[in-house]
């Protein structure tokens, strides 16, 4: 595939997706497109270390609340810019994901052991920044409310748009970029089979630490624009398990391990979500379990996500290199059953 | 090029690999043969950083690598094969290859470029953008080479590339590995092919319960007492002799 | 999505429930004629908040019905109130994501939150359009200190709640000859209890109490037998815990269940004490427990009518529920006295609130900087099968039984 | 710091509370070690179990520990169904979507239970509620001490079943090699099915000796999830007597982190132990070295 062809695609959904405030002037559109940008976001992030590199976490909210509650500290506590708080924001979550990432690979910790030991993480930081007064402790932090583009804080709804649609941009190119060059070649070696990536030479922690931390940065990014937009972190919403969750199922959704996916996910899953309001009525719950059984049935007939499913639908193929493999998963997962029973 | 010395390798109480050492010239083809269970695959293993030795050193173009990692190693220059063969299933056969071929081409276009040419040097070059997970058993041995050649090795340790495949399969891999050779590729081979081992190398070393036992040519092997009576077992020097006569009819 | 409330032909409350609000003057035919007027009402009925916000959401229902009978706003022509509803599934997020729908269904203003999150999110958005936002529960008192015009809080902030719990347990403790001395306090470790919990510990000494020790605990929590466990090591007389509904019923029980009894339980902001549910389930643990919470007064008739009619729909009776109905009260009061639906004007009539037709133990309405200066807690106890008003004494309707006889 | 009758009388709380962990660990390693897929809908189906004891209690006047023989078998058959004509069909037998399926049938459930149920805080009335065993220093609930044996002997007879019996030995083959089993003729679906059903039942049999002492929400189960996840891990993927001790283990280290540094930041002690324990021995405290 030659380099326009393989970024064209991403190139015209955003300039669609650019133009969308243009003509949509109806704010409960653009606060929809807002947040599920920023889902779609730390999706990508997610994808970056469990689609492309194969490392599932269970705990990027570890990276989300890290970046989201640098971004409001370092502007409540210490009046820094909003802009250059944004920006240490995702440093600093990127050094979040370092750490844990040394710390939990070092050991060789894969599969399942490593999903569940990201989200014991972000339970500790939860439990942590919950008590902690740094932080505000429950009663969370607020920034101040002073709507000023140099406060990263706009009157129009549709900045914030173009802002998480430059980021989501930014990431969705960068991850095309990096399945195009010889670290994404790494990542996927990572993926399939980190003894053969070895043998090849391939320094598997250090091909690991870069997708963690890129991953971190790109979930931290996220964060800190929802800190941004709504102004207010508490410990469960910057550390709770909903983000994980979110950051984790919109990419299989869409299509992991594609760089479309997480937005083609975040998009499916918000947008089934807005449907099924809908039947929301005189008795709460009924659209979330229309909602859960949708899921379901996604999973059912569309096994490979989104994309493999209008891959299937468009050309009838799917091409190999857009799609995880799903034996290593079974691999990765089933590596330490030894004891099993 | 490959000097190993007095290597041991033990798993708790069991000692796999016991004060083994052996040399491998540069521009050789190397066997190294031995029982089931000998410790073939764990010095394979130690030689190429997947398993620490527990004493004992390596030495690769005179540099002491014992304690490298293996992707150093790799770096320098040692390439392996897995006697289990471990495609990366879910690319494809040519972005297999080029995970191999990125160590020295960090350009995408330079290492799919190397891998296609590696790809058609061992037989591969109708299947590039085939699924790994489609190939057959003969067909992933043969990734499993280009993946290790494209790494541009001095030094290939094959672990038994040979296993699994039919005769007509094995006569089409023999010049193929010799080919390297001719390329300049040092290998050092753990084969259980007699036939092969016989045909392709000049220096045989064999390891029994973890030590060497015995090291010469082919046919010095072929004719060690020591070898077929305390390893090969009753019967097999005939074996033996045959299948070095057939090799050295080929060369 | 939008939910009508429907008209009912019966008419369960009184007229002068509305406070003035309301007239009985032709009302058949003003009603054919004025355009509804939407309100907002957000609670979060999905999620880890829906108990409260389902009871909130009756709250508001019957307020908006009970205005509606009586002739909707009668300087609007009759205008009948039509409820949007919105759930805000218990997010910041969720709850900014339905102010957006409302604004675009064109509320007139939005009564509700119920959690301080949901209302510092939600209360922000309404004030990008300048959109009235009446917060119900919500105590953190940033969501009334960060300026914002469009945001009034009818019940009391949490200093203001943790200031009258100590004030009233002083009073109650000098009261009854000082039996009390020494305190343990148990509080979950969120917005609520943490908060109250510093204060307490800084204010209690120097009102003569001893603080043995301070016990946090999450919500929720699996088990309370260790919390028990540091109370009877303790052996306070007092115990304050301020957690959520099952947190304090577990406590309770297993107190109970360790026959660990204190000469009092004095709870703040609690989610059982005040909550028939537990005082109807666990009768003997529930016994004698005081709660410094938001409370209907009990001396008004509509607010007993009103926990009648909520009782016979089988149904708890809880603070969200007076709560509501008087913010939405105190909604259809402005826009009586606006004459419009206008956003600006409404505005000024909230600020300029002197209502005093809700069904709370506040007197009338003052808003300084959006909070109502009047809101207060009260003080209740459990006695018997009932939940009595003991302090202040101006709104009781019982004494306070304390220190818990032998 | 703490008088030691009171530190010992931790450890009992930490124990029994452990013993309730285990049924719920129990199940969930179980699903792991055969399916080897983290069962999202775990919390869900805990919070299940127990309205259905709520009901059986208040509808039918059954005491949780006579509904124990009806709802157990029922959940064991839900179990079954579900991941015979749920999951199994809808995930094509990919681990990522058996994950979201789960996590679809866990929002399915929670969310069912709350149309149904509303939000209340639901808890049944039993005569025995505040019986309890006084041994001096403390006392103990007399439904937390049924619960501990009771929850012990499932343990027994689960390792019995897997380890006596035809179809425990199936269960084992197809955990350790399901191709091999599937060779052998064993119908790897239905013991897939019939694994789930047994997680199920053990989460249902944890509900009826939850519900004297504990109340329910249709978010309840949520609360033993977490802890549950870790439980499995620390006793290593799969293995029966690992959850069982790790259990009993998480039981009392967060009994007495609770009692050292306060309930709240207590929580950490368990993750933090968890964390720890991973990064040394990655394969758990029990589980087999890899």
């Amino acid at each position: 595939m030659s380099p326009s062809r393989a970024f064209a695609p991403a190139l015209v959904l955003l300039l669609l997706a650019a133009l969308i405030p243009v003509f949509v002037t109806a704010n409960t559109v653009l606060n929809f497109i807002v947040f599920t940008l920023i889902i779609a976001l730390a999706a990508q992030g997610w994808n970056l270390l469990g689609g492309l590199c194969g490392q599932f976490s269970f705990g990027h909210a570890a990276f989300f609340g890290s970046g989201a509650y640098a971004a409001a500290l370092l502007q409540a506590r210490y009046g820094v810019n909003a802009w250059a708080a944004f920006t240490a924001a995702i440093a600093f979550a990127a050094l979040v994901g370092w750490i844990i990432g040394y710390l939990s690979f070092r050991s060789g910790l894969r599969g399942s052991y490593f999903a569940l030991v990201t989200l014991a993480f972000a339970e500790v930081f939860r439990i942590l920044a919950n008590a902690s007064a740094f932080t505000g402790g429950a009663a969370g932090t607020l920034i101040k409310l002073d709507i000023r583009p140099e406060n990263f804080q706009f009157a129009s709804r549709a900045a914030f748009v173009w802002i998480a649609l430059a980021l989501v941009g930014f990431t969705l190119l960068l991850t095309t970029a990096i399945t195009r060059s010889r670290l994404g070649a790494w990542f996927a070696a990572v993926r399939e089979n980190e003894d053969a990536a070895r043998a090849l030479g391939v320094d598997t922690l250090a091909v690991k630490l870069k997708a963690i931390t890129l991953s971190a940065g790109i979930t931290g990014a996220a964060g800190a624009l929802y800190v941004q937009y709504y102004l207010y972190l508490d410990a469960n919403i910057a550390y709770g398990s909903w983000i994980s969750i979110e950051a984790l199922i919109a990419p299989i959704i869409g299509g992991i391990g594609t760089p479309l996916g997480p937005i083609v996910g975040a998009v499916t899953l918000h947008g089934l979500g807005e449907l099924t309001k809908l039947f929301a009525g005189g008795i709460p719950g009924i659209d979330l379990v229309i909602y859960g059984a949708l899921l379901v049935a996604a999973i059912a007939f569309a096994p490979d996500g989104m994309m493999g499913l209008l891959q299937r639908l468009g050309r009838g193929k799917v091409t190999p290199n857009t799609t995880a493999s799903t034996t290593t998963d079974a691999k990765t997962t089933g590596a330490r059953t030894e004891g099993a029973a | 090029m490959l000097a190993v010395e007095t290597i041991t390798k033990r798993f708790g109480g069991l000692i796999a690999v016991n004060a083994a050492s052996l040399k491998v010239n540069a521009g050789s083809i190397t066997g190294l043969i031995g029982p089931n269970g000998a410790g073939k695959t764990t010095l394979f293993a130690v030689i190429a950083g997947f398993e620490k030795a527990s004493e004992g050193r390596i030495l690769f173009a005179g540099q002491d690598i014992t304690a490298e990692p293996a992707h150093l190693r790799a770096q320098a220059g040692i390439a392996r094969t897995f006697q289990i063969v471990q495609p990366f299933a879910g690319l494809s056969v040519v972005e297999n290859i080029a995970v191999g071929a990125y160590l020295r081409h960090p350009a995408r276009a330079e290492a799919q470029g190397r891998a296609r040419e590696v790809a058609s040097l061992v037989g591969l070059g109708a299947m590039l953008d085939q699924p790994a997970s489609s190939l057959t058993v003969s067909g992933r041995k043969r990734l499993e080479l280009a993946r290790a050649l494209a790494t541009e090795p001095k030094l290939l340790l094959l672990d038994e590339v040979l296993a699994g495949l039919n005769p007509s399969e094995i006569r089409d891999m023999i010049p193929v590995i010799r080919q390297i050779r001719d390329q300049g590729v040092t290998i050092l081979m753990v084969e259980h092919v007699m036939q092969a081992v016989m045909s392709l190398c000049e220096d045989i070393h064999v390891l029994a319960q973890g030590r060497i036992i015995a090291q010469g040519t082919p046919s010095e092997i072929a004719g060690d007492p020591a070898v077929i009576e305390a390893y090969l077992g009753q019967g097999a020097a005939k074996r033996l002799q045959r299948s070095a006569g057939m090799g050295e009819n080929h060369a | 999505m939008t939910k009508t409330t429907e008209l009912s032909r019966r008419t369960l409350l009184t007229t002068a429930a509305i406070g003035g609000a309301a007239t009985i003057a032709m009302p058949g035919l003003l009603r054919a004629q004025a355009p509804a007027i939407k309100v907002g009402i957000l609670q979060p009925v999905t999620g880890a908040l829906a108990y409260d916000g389902q009871q909130g959401q009756i709250g508001a229902e019957a307020a908006i019905k009970a205005i509606n009978e009586a002739g909707g706003i009668k300087s609007m022509g009759g205008a009948k109130l039509q409820m949007v509803f919105g759930d805000a599934r218990s997010t910041p997020e969720g709850g900014t994501a339905e102010v957006e729908r409302m604004q675009a269904e064109g509320v007139v203003a939005i009564v509700g939150g119920f959690a301080s999150p949901i209302c510092l999110a939600a209360s922000q958005a309404a004030a990008r359009y300048d959109l009235p936002y009446i917060v119900d529960v919500g105590v953190a008192d940033s969501i009334v200190t960060r300026g914002l015009k469009n945001t009034f809080r009818f019940g009391p902030g949490f200093g203001t709640v943790t200031r009258t719990a100590l004030d009233n347990l002083s009073k109650l403790n000098d009261a009854a000859g000082k039996p009390a001395k020494t305190v343990v306090l148990v509080h979950e470790d969120g917005l609520f209890g943490s908060g109250m919990a510093k204060l307490m510990q800084a204010e209690l000494p120097k009102r003569g109490f001893e603080v043995l020790d301070t016990i946090a605990h999450p919500t929720p929590s699996r088990d309370m037998s260790n919390v028990a466990l540091q109370i009877r090591a303790k052996n306070p007389d007092l115990v304050i815990p301020s957690s959520y509904y099952g947190e304090f019923a577990l406590l309770a029980r297993t107190m109970q269940q360790q026959r660990i009894r204190p000469k009092g339980i004095y709870a703040v902001l609690n989610g059982a004490a005040s909550n028939f549910r537990f005082v109807k389930e666990f009768q003997d643990a529930a016994q004698y427990v005081m709660d410094c919470n938001h409370w209907h007064d009990p001396r008004k008739p509509v607010a007993e009518a009103l926990r009648k009619q909520v009782e016979a729909s089988g149904k708890f009776w809880t603070y969200n529920i007076p709560l509501n109905y008087s913010c939405v009260l105190l909604l259809a009061d402005a826009l009586e006295r606006a004459g419009s639906g206008d956003k600006a004007k409404l505005t000024e009539a909230l600020m300029a609130s002197t209502f005093a037709g809700h069904i709370m133990p506040y007197g009338p309405t003052k808003f300084v900087n959006g909070q109502n200066e009047g809101g207060a807690p009260v003080n209740t106890q459990v006695q018997g099968a009932d939940i009595k008003v003991i302090f202040p004494t101006d709104f009781a309707d019982a004494k306070p039984i304390f220190p818990v006889p032998a | 710091m703490f008088a030691p009758d009171i530190i010992f009388a931790a450890v009992l709380n930490g124990l029994m509370t452990g013993s309730v962990y285990a049924l719920i660990a129990l199940g969930l390693t179980l699903v792991y070690g055969v399916l080897h897929i983290i069962n999202f809908a775990h919390g869900a189906t805990l919070t299940a179990a127990m309205f259905a004891v709520y009901v059986a209690h208040t509808v039918f006047k059954l005491d949780p520990y006579i509904a124990l023989f009806i709802v157990t078998p029922l959940f064991f058959g839900l179990g079954y169904g579900v991941q015979r004509f749920i999951i199994g069909p809808a995930s094509h037998g990919e681990d990522r979507n058996i994950l979201l399926v789960t996590l679809g049938l866990s929002i399915l459930i929670e969310n069912a239970m709350l149309a149904i149920f509303r939000s209340d805080t639901r808890s049944i009335d039993v005569p025995y509620a505040f019986s309890s065993i006084d041994l001096g220093f403390t006392f103990l609930a007399l439904p937390r001490v049924l619960a501990f044996g009771v929850a012990l002997l499932v343990a027994l007879l689960l390792g019995l079943l897997l380890t006596r019996t035809d179809t425990g030995k199936a269960i084992r083959a197809v955990a350790r090699e399901k191709t091999g089993a599937a060779l052998a003729g064993i119908d790897v679906a239905h013991i897939y099915a019939v694994t789930f059903g047994l997680g199920a039942a053990c989460v249902a049999i944890a509900a009826c000796l939850l519900m004297p002492t504990f109340y329910v929400t249709p978010r309840a189960g949520n609360a033993f999830v977490l802890v549950a996840f870790t439980i499995v891990v620390l006793g290593g993927m799969g293995s029966i007597p690992g959850a069982l001790l790790g259990a009993l283990f998480i039981g009392v280290v967060e009994s007495l982190c609770g009692l050292f540094f306060g309930e709240s930041l207590g929580q950490i002690g368990i993750f933090l132990i968890f964390i720890l324990v991973l990064l040394v021995r990655p394969t758990g405290l029990f589980g087999a070295r890899a």
